[in-house]
């Protein structure tokens, strides 16, 4: 599964995307992987209210499946316009 | 319908016509131009980071959107990454209609969706150090007009 | 604040861009241009009339309006009268803000104001003949939201 | 009194303005003195909820004194923007 990060949350883990293998069924199960990874990656979820996850490039909540899912970004609320 | 996600800067003076010209038969024309100002003093440039892919998709969501709620002849959309320096045009929305209070809503709810779920990350570079900027609570509350 | 009523025709794209470029401070520039355009089929050409010495002073009393209900760093109207063309600009609002929300606020409020409240009259001449456009009871009713 | 008319008030009457002597306490007066006169008067006066008013290039009612003022202005609704 590809994983990206974007802004300071691709800031705090020093990359902009990788390659995980993972059994993780949600977004949530992901997010519980990487934090216990590295310090990196729990500082960037330390706060998962203050994060945005978009499933295959369509926004979606932390509990979606990961079902047939092929990439994964999580990135900061938006601020374009 | 346009939408455009460049790096490159645009005149929106030369945008404006140009899609006044292709929109005569509406009769209302109603734009936005965000340009990067320099709030504080001291802003050096800014970095505006998008998620290229989803933004087109994201973009292209939000205006069919628009076309499906207001009755507009055309839309236009354009957003810009990349260094942008004070003054410099960051995006510019232009909605054609018969009507003026459909230009009007729809170009409005049409910045309230691009501010909100469009891909983009703007970060303000100074003197002192680069910061992200933070979404606003209002911004997010402004959805719930819609 | 800019109030140019007059007959020559003007170029929206330039307007905008003179107007953004002194209103660079602000961040967002929202415009609005009224286009002379051939609803039936057949417009030979639209005859504006209006009346000289009202018009400035009902405009800048509906600019001043603006200004005092929003945050605005600037305001322009340009209103043409006499013989328009199908296709050609009729009037321009533009408004700069420092909140995007305050400058379409504006922009829609003058055009409401600007519609009913300035001392200007459309005629379409076609083939058959000229007539007088009737004001709509859509567009009085617009002032209420106001 | 220069009393104006504009778009199809002044066709009607076949005139853009006109000095007026008059008595007239109210926008009302005038108009019944103006239908008085001749039937071109009464063709553009016949229905004021379709007129508008303006003394001194201000906005008024049909009912407004004309106490001071020097410019009377009728025509229809505007149709500008």
């Amino acid at each position: 599964m590809d994983v990206l990060y974007f802004a300071w949350v691709r800031e705090r883990i020093g990359l902009p995307r990788e390659q995980v293998e993972t059994r993780a069924a949600t977004v949530n199960e992901l997010v519980a992987e990487l934090v216990a990874r590295e310090e990196r990656y729990a500082a960037a979820f330390s706060d998962t209210t203050a994060l945005r996850v978009a499933l295959d490039q369509v926004l979606a909540d932390f509990d979606a499946s990961l079902s047939g899912v092929r990439e994964v970004a999580f990135f900061p609320p938006m601020t374009g316009g | 319908m346009i939408v455009r996600v460049q790096d490159a800067s645009f005149d929106a003076g030369e945008e404006l016509n140009a899609f006044s010209a292709g929109a005569a038969g509406a009769g209302a024309v109603v734009s936005f131009t965000g340009i990067v100002r320099d709030l504080a003093g001291g802003l050096q440039h800014m970095m505006i980071e998008h998620y290229p892919g989803m933004t087109e998709r994201a973009i292209a969501e939000i205006v069919d959107e628009a076309l499906s709620r207001w009755y507009l002849t055309d839309a236009l959309v354009i957003h810009r990454h990349g260094k942008l320096a004070p003054g410099a045009p960051i995006m510019m929305v232009a909605t054609a209609s018969a009507h003026r209070a459909d230009a009007f809503a729809a170009a409005d709810f049409l910045m309230d969706y691009l501010k909100s779920r469009a891909p983009f990350w703007k970060k303000e570079v100074t003197a002192d150090g680069a910061d992200w900027v933070a979404a606003k609570d209002t911004d997010e509350a402004a959805l719930n007009r819609w």
